[in-house]
């Protein structure tokens, strides 16, 4: 498979095994090695704002089935670190980690259903 | 049969640990050399000397109780790559234990980890520090 | 009779077998952002002569074999283990709840051989 | 009670243990010229978490040992196996019945780890 480019953001700068010339700072985006897909990592507080916690290149997929789509998909519950407000995604086509969609299942111990299948944006 | 069939000549190099170093990342922690020593009791490296073994990663004391309720206390080295995974352990192991990871000279020799209370079921809520 | 055995369960030779790691099965969720499972797959069955090129034997290998053909007691056989490891990425956060990016090696078997 | 188990065999670790190879016994030395004998070690003993640093243990067998630990009947451990091997000299006849020197790699164990 080709080279993937993805949007880019490490605001903490610790990313480890991405080399600085691979990524573009100007347009936020990042080229990925060949056979590697693009993430997105985001905040969703309780109250529904969106805040971009980082993107780039997803190198090393665990699960064979992950990461195949056009889109990036929550499809999984979050996990419980910083309260479960977290929505990862990955994807593998051109800047599809630019925002991302929900679409997992409700976790039952919650009694706000917090989780709806739309799009959100990118903070801008 | 003839060893020659059976055998290489050159046999393949098993040496798992080269160093991964990809498109000018520097050395990574897990490719370090030994830095750290412990005090290590129960499984000390072959020729280990005073009880003293080296690693690039922890430290570690645990504390495990065995399938006839007998508890012990072991100390010794983990190496960095994997000790994410080692120090964390998980809650989930069918025996009790408690295991705690430091990362300065010989800080193991008096760490005192202490069993996590049986839980109800028979599993127990494992404890890490 | 090419490789059957008739009334005889075939031993499971050395292969690679599935082995689904669940993280939050773990207790990691609370320290793990993402994959919160993979499949690492692990190698499992005997190892016996003659050693299959496919399974990579070492010379050592092939000796201990024999050697444990001939007195099965006093020689254990070579072990089935992972001979290729593949990486996983992992996001995760950490002492200082910072959201980290990370390749962690030698997470996926990708082969099994005879060692 | 630092690392000991009272009344109770502490279970024999993964280690390096003696493999006495004789060629004569292995019925070889009819080609094989010297040494007709040497000692090629093996490893042997549990693979128990934590999976200490002389080990060298990968991701994939930390994993692995912390599954076995939830669930040993679902995981197997991790194998004791050889991580570092080095060569012998053999001299032989070959079928052309010349007289050959040659190196054999990892036909010695130098140390044992968990896979």
């Amino acid at each position: 498979s080709e080279e993937t480019t993805c949007a880019f953001r490490d605001p903490y700068q610790n990313d480890h095994g991405i080399s600085e010339s691979r990524i573009s700072q100007e347009n936020g985006t990042v080229l990925c090695m060949k056979g590697s897909t693009c993430y997105g990592l985001w905040e969703k507080t309780r109250e529904g704002e969106i805040h971009l916690v980082k993107q780039g290149c997803w190198s090393h997929i665990g699960d064979p089935h992950d990461c195949h789509s056009e889109e990036c998909i929550v499809t999984t519950t979050p996990s419980l670190v910083q309260n479960g407000t977290y929505r990862f995604c990955c994807c593998s086509t051109d800047l599809c980690n630019v925002n991302f969609t929900e679409n997992f299942p409700p976790d039952p111990t919650d009694a706000m259903p917090f989780n709806s299948s739309h799009t959100f944006h990118r903070d801008e | 049969q003839n060893l020659d069939s059976m055998l290489h000549g050159t046999g393949m190099k098993s040496d798992p640990n080269q160093n991964k170093q990809e498109d000018g990342v520097t050395l990574a922690p897990e490719d370090t050399l030994p830095f750290l020593k412990c005090y290590c009791s129960g499984h000390c490296p072959e020729g280990a000397i005073n009880n003293t073994c080296e690693t690039n990663g922890h430290c570690f004391a645990i504390i495990e109780e065995d399938e006839n309720g007998e508890s012990t206390l072991a100390s010794g080295c983990m190496k960095y790559e994997g000790s994410d995974f080692q120090c964390k352990d998980s809650r989930k192991a069918q025996l009790r234990r408690t295991i705690e990871c430091c990362q300065t000279d010989f800080c193991n020799r008096d760490l005192q980890p202490t069993l996590p209370p049986p839980s109800p079921d028979g599993l127990f809520d494992g404890g890490i520090r | 009779r090419h490789g059957k055995r008739h009334g005889k369960k075939a031993r499971l030779r050395c292969s690679k077998k599935a082995l689904h790691v669940n993280f939050k099965e773990l207790g990691w969720d609370d320290w793990i952002i993402a994959p919160l499972e993979y499949e690492a797959y692990h190698c499992e069955g005997v190892c016996d002569f003659p050693l299959r090129s496919h399974l990579e034997p070492t010379n050592h290998a092939i000796i201990q074999t024999l050697m444990n053909s001939m007195d099965p007691g006093s020689t254990p056989p070579s072990c089935c283990v992972p001979t290729k490891l593949t990486p996983i990425s992992i996001l995760y956060t950490d002492a200082g709840n910072n959201v980290v990016y990370k390749q962690y090696e030698d997470m996926v078997v990708e082969s099994c051989g005879c060692r």
